[in-house]
């Protein structure tokens, strides 16, 4: 697919204008990705949400209420954008614009399908983890710029999840990049051609898929760790102040980031674009290589994706005492420990 | 219980960091104003700011006759409308020593049970919320919502029924009453292993609320606390039992007392009681008295000059009505002893050491009403 | 069931007048040994009125009657304590130090009748905003279009 | 640029057309389509009372369900709140915190007074010294919801109602500032 556009683009410019003209193309495509995937997610998790209460959810405003995320956003963009009076402007301002474009930069190595990847680094889970870990700061500015004691709070209880819960997600990775021996994206999903991880891997990998899940739900402020914007005790954490399209950039950031962590789940766990192959059933196998790659690779986003709904309308909050005593104190040792596994299992070669 | 702490009051050294749970506040339930002082998380002081609600219905019971006055105490405890009426109505009735007659005495307290059960269940809903769990509400909506037609039926509005006349009920039951009354209490017998599943058995809540907010059983009694608030911390204080009315002597329940007094034990003691006030409406469900529902009395009551005290279990805690008459058809002083009132006093010794999410737990487990508290 | 404490009463409290105040048993006290007779009643082994269930006041026109509603959740019965004060400057010792359950009445008292109570650890208007004047619940008081000119006052209304 | 609104007979919209006579009919659709989007998506703020709130309660539960019509994000924080349903009586105590909040709403806010003490003081309105006598008197009000309290199915139909008043505005109010 990228190949087809180079030669169209190189047929019409000379050399380096075709990879300007590529790159934003690439840029625009993303964001379009990131847009539509947001909009469908809203539409999903309050559905899920729905039907999980016993209720309908949107129905009115498409034809089952499909247009309803469409309104929210643009009713969004028409709002008034207000900043308050003692706020500190510069800040204020640019924090939602810092924590959505660094939500975007992670799309960069993430294979699609064989062919659909923008930039195959070959440190690719290396600058994603890095990437994502930035957020953080646009919350804490966010935080401190918009001068209300709620939003203080509600930064700082994030910032200390946030960067706390980095190091477990960051532990569970190395298991499985440490097992498929290469940091690139492709590389691994290449490693998972005879088997994904999550199988291959046994104990040691589904110890890390576990504390991922968990982590990588703390670092998105939701679920049951959802204290940054706790609405019950800090009327709306750190976006209090935020209003019209700066509050809405703080939710599609949201959103895109449960898209990041749901691909890299994917792709370290549960072999990106792989289809599933089960040991020699050639038939079954041939069946499965029927269904295009990036299908596989949505499809399971989607599965993950539904997980994270589904953590969020069931689990109450956490306090943050109990929050951080769950890292530090469980699962920071339990990934030191399957590390140490792991490392002895790959070394020991006794993977499938 | 890891956050006892001492009852000095610690002074605010100047980095004290003073945040308002405002009047507008998702996890107040209504207006109620406080002023924490907080050292980073921790609570160091509260202080309660009142009267957001304030209506002066003590006033304005001074200028309404013994008819009127009897409806507006259904928007103090909204959620224990019936029993607020009911408590009006024995009130005036001890006042002019009206005869009511059986029928009537036993469709008060079916409905007081029926209204409990629902003020219980919101009470249930709205804690999940509270500590985050949003699906709970919906839960505990639905058999409200199947009780509320049943009050919708029989008297006509959904919460504040205006149901109790001095001397009787206001009309008979409905035809099926009785029949959908039993449905519903096995249909929600049914749904309660849900509530457990849902919320009592969940390791986070269970978490968040054992060990929080403890309450002792001598700041209890001090600080006057009834109700599933005093309860759990061993008073037994049922008026109920004690001063039995309406149609509570005919019925057998036990009275559910705990001495852990912290949070999951108010927990626990509502949910033991929602299963005690079906016991009693089965009892009292097929056996209703015939005959009238409602006693004739005169147009104008003008109760002789003098002061009377009635006392009700609502399903918050005990209210108390002291009624001063002078001879007319108005009441000289009207003064309702509300049991969230002192109910509030609790909160400050349970939260102090406390952390935010402390805070929102307790408030949640006291289940306060604040125009209870306002008037 | 409530048992009357009358024989345990007048066998401590031989001189105070012994009555009724709907149904219950009450003591009338004056005023200044109020504080006394209130600490005996909490202390004493056979009395032991631990909770305080309610604090009311009166407005008789002539002079204002301040009720003390007393249980003893263990001996249980109840007991009314009654004073009398004038209505220029009405004053009363707190009971913050023997009841806790005292300090919210105290407050809405002192908010709705404009009785002081000394010693009170945070004495301010509990219902009525703080610049409000007049006591709400006096028979003197007068409650009609007393809300349109609040308003007015603190340019509150839409076309100000 | 100040705008002329002109009437076609066979165009039922209004048609703005400025100095230069380009009539900018594209405004309509704008309107329409500025509208559209902002009656759909109406999210409340979490703002009750009294008895109202519990029966806005049940119109939020399952059986009532207000979530079919995208209301149910209700806000904490008023800056995101483009609604304000008035649940409960407003004293006087409440009215200088009511209209701040009202004040603290970015611009196209709307306020629902449910319930009768918001329209007249409902059963409070003669007697008592405390109670603000409808809110009408401090905020411009959109819909009023009658009861005591309404029922959940009178509360949807007045949100329905502020649907239909907003698709009936004109979007952008082009006003002259005031000397």
């Amino acid at each position: 697919m990228t190949h087809w556009i180079g030669e169209k683009l190189n047929a019409l410019f000379s050399p380096e204008w075709a990879a300007y003209v590529g790159y934003i193309l690439a840029g625009l495509a993303i964001i379009i990705l990131v847009v539509v995937m947001a909009v469908v997610s809203i539409y999903l998790e309050r559905k899920i949400a729905a039907f999980m209460q016993m209720r309908l959810g949107p129905m009115r405003v498409g034809k089952w209420g499909t247009l309803q995320a469409f309104a929210d956003v643009f009713k969004l963009m028409l709002k008034e954008p207000l900043t308050p009076a003692q706020a500190d402007k510069q800040l204020f301002n640019i924090a939602p614009y810092l924590v959505l474009t660094v939500s975007f930069l992670a799309f960069a190595p993430i294979a699609f399908s064989p062919s659909l990847q923008l930039w195959d680094m070959n440190i690719g889970v290396l600058y994603i983890t890095s990437v994502s870990s930035m957020g953080v700061i646009g919350i804490l500015m966010a935080g401190w710029a918009s001068n209300n004691k709620y939003s203080l709070l509600g930064a700082m209880r994030s910032g200390a999840q946030i960067v706390s819960y980095e190091l477990s997600a960051g532990i569970a990775i190395l298991t499985i990049v440490m097992m498929s021996g290469s940091l690139s994206v492709s590389g691994i999903i290449k490693s998972q051609a005879d088997g994904w991880w999550i199988f291959k891997g046994h104990i040691p990998a589904l110890i890390a898929f576990v504390i991922f899940a968990i982590a990588s739900t703390a670092e998105l402020n939701r679920a049951p760790f959802d204290l940054a914007e706790a609405e019950q005790e800090l009327t709306a954490g750190f976006h209090t102040e935020y209003s019209g399209m700066q509050f809405a950039m703080f939710f599609l950031a949201e959103y895109t980031n449960m898209f990041i962590v749901s691909m890299l789940g994917t792709t370290l766990f549960l072999g990106g674009w792989m289809p599933l192959h089960i040991g020699n059933w050639d038939a079954f196998n041939q069946i499965m290589d029927k269904i295009p790659p990036f299908l596989w690779f949505f499809g399971k986003v989607f599965i993950s994706l539904f997980m994270f709904i589904w953590f969020r309308w069931t689990f109450p909050r956490l306090r943050i005492d109990q929050l951080l005593k769950l890292e530090w104190k469980y699962l920071l040792p339990i990934g030191m420990v399957n590390l140490v596994i792991g490392s002895i299992i790959t070394w020991l070669g006794w993977i499938f | 219980m890891e956050n006892i702490i001492g009852s000095q009051i610690i002074q605010s050294s100047d980095d004290e960091f003073i945040i308002n749970v405002g009047p507008q506040h998702p996890s107040t339930h209504g207006v109620l104003h406080l002023q924490l002082k907080l050292d980073g998380e921790k609570i160091v002081d509260l202080k309660p700011f009142l009267g957001y609600i304030h209506r002066g219905i003590e006033k304005m019971s001074e200028s309404l006759n013994y008819k009127q006055f009897i409806y507006l105490t259904s928007r103090m405890d909204y959620l224990s409308a019936h029993i607020n009426n009911q408590a009006c109505c024995l009130a005036i009735e001890k006042a002019i020593q009206a005869e009511v007659p059986e029928r009537a005495r036993v469709i008060r307290t079916l409905m007081a049970e029926l209204a409990r059960l629902t003020s219980h269940q919101l009470w249930w809903g709205s804690t999940g919320l509270d500590m985050g769990a949003v699906s709970p509400f919906f839960y505990a909506f639905r058999e409200r919502e199947m009780i509320l037609e049943i009050f919708e039926e029989t008297c006509g509005s959904r919460l504040t029924m205006n149901y109790c006349v001095p001397g009787g009920v206001m009309n008979d039951i409905h035809p099926d009453f009785v029949r959908k009354v039993k449905q519903i209490i096995k249909q929600f017998r049914d749904n309660l292993h849900e509530y457990d599943e849902l919320l009592t058995n969940n390791p986070i809540f269970q978490s968040r609320t054992i060990g929080v907010g403890y309450l002792s059983r001598e700041e209890a009694i001090s600080l006057a606390c009834t109700g599933p608030v005093a309860r759990a911390s061993g008073i037994s204080c049922d008026v109920r039992k004690k001063e039995p009315y309406d149609a509570y002597d005919r019925v057998t329940f036990d009275e559910i007392i705990t001495t852990e007094g912290d949070c999951f034990a108010r927990y626990k003691v509502r949910l033991e009681e929602m299963k005690q006030s079906m016991n009693i409406i089965e009892q009292l469900i097929d056996n209703i008295p015939a005959g009238e529902y409602r006693t004739k009395i005169k147009g104008i009551i003008k109760p002789p000059a003098g002061e009377y005290y009635q006392r009700v279990e609502t399903a918050r805690g005990e209210l108390g009505i002291y009624l001063v008459s002078d001879g007319t058809n108005k009441p000289y002083r009207i003064k309702f002893r509300t049991p969230n009132f002192s109910n509030l006093g609790a909160l400050k010794p349970m939260s102090l050491g406390g952390k935010i999410g402390d805070l929102v737990a307790i408030m949640a487990s006291l289940d306060l009403i604040i125009p209870d508290i306002d008037r | 069931m409530q048992q009357q404490p009358e024989a345990i009463i007048t066998q401590i409290f031989p001189d105070l007048p012994l009555g009724r105040w709907a149904q219950l048993v009450a003591i009338t006290v004056k005023q200044d040994d109020l504080y006394t007779v209130c600490t005996q009643l909490r202390q004493h082994p056979s009395l032991d009125f631990d909770m305080l269930v309610c604090l009311t006041a009166v407005d008789r026109t002539t002079y204002l009657e301040v009720i003390y509603h007393l249980r003893s959740t263990s001996r249980n019965h109840d007991l009314i304590v009654k004073t009398e004060l004038n209505e220029a400057q009405p004053e009363l010792p707190s009971m913050v130090p023997v009841w806790k359950s005292a300090e919210l009445f105290e407050m809405e008292i002192y908010d709705m009748f404009g009785i002081v109570f000394k010693g009170h650890p945070d004495l301010r208007r509990l219902f009525m905003p703080e610049d409000w004047e007049g006591y709400p619940l006096r028979k003197s008081y007068n409650a009609n279009e007393v809300a349109d000119n609040y308003l007015k006052s603190h340019q509150l209304l839409i076309n100000q | 640029m100040d705008v002329v609104q002109k009437h076609f007979e066979d165009f039922p919209g209004e048609v703005y057309q400025d100095k230069s006579g380009h009539s900018s009919i594209i405004i309509t659709q704008i309107d329409r389509f500025a509208n559209w989007a902002r009656s759909n998506s109406l999210w409340p703020l979490i703002f009750g009372t009294s008895c109202c709130a519990i029966e806005m309660m049940s119109a939020a539960s399952a059986k009532y369900d207000w979530s079919r019509f995208g209301f149910e994000v209700a806000r904490a924080s008023p800056r995101q709140a483009d609604l304000i349903i008035v649940a409960g009586t407003i004293t006087l105590k409440m009215a200088p915190v009511f209209k701040r909040l009202y004040d603290q709403m970015p611009d196209p806010k709307y306020v629902i007074a449910m319930g009768a003490c918001n329209i007249t003081g409902g059963p409070f309105m003669t007697h008592s010294y405390s109670v603000v006598n409808g809110i009408d008197k401090i905020v411009p009000v959109d819909v009023f919801i009658p009861g005591c309290p309404p029922r959940p199915e009178a509360l949807l139909h007045g949100m329905m109602k502020l649907q239909e008043k907003i698709k009936g505005m004109k979007a952008y109010v082009i006003e002259k500032p005031k000397k």
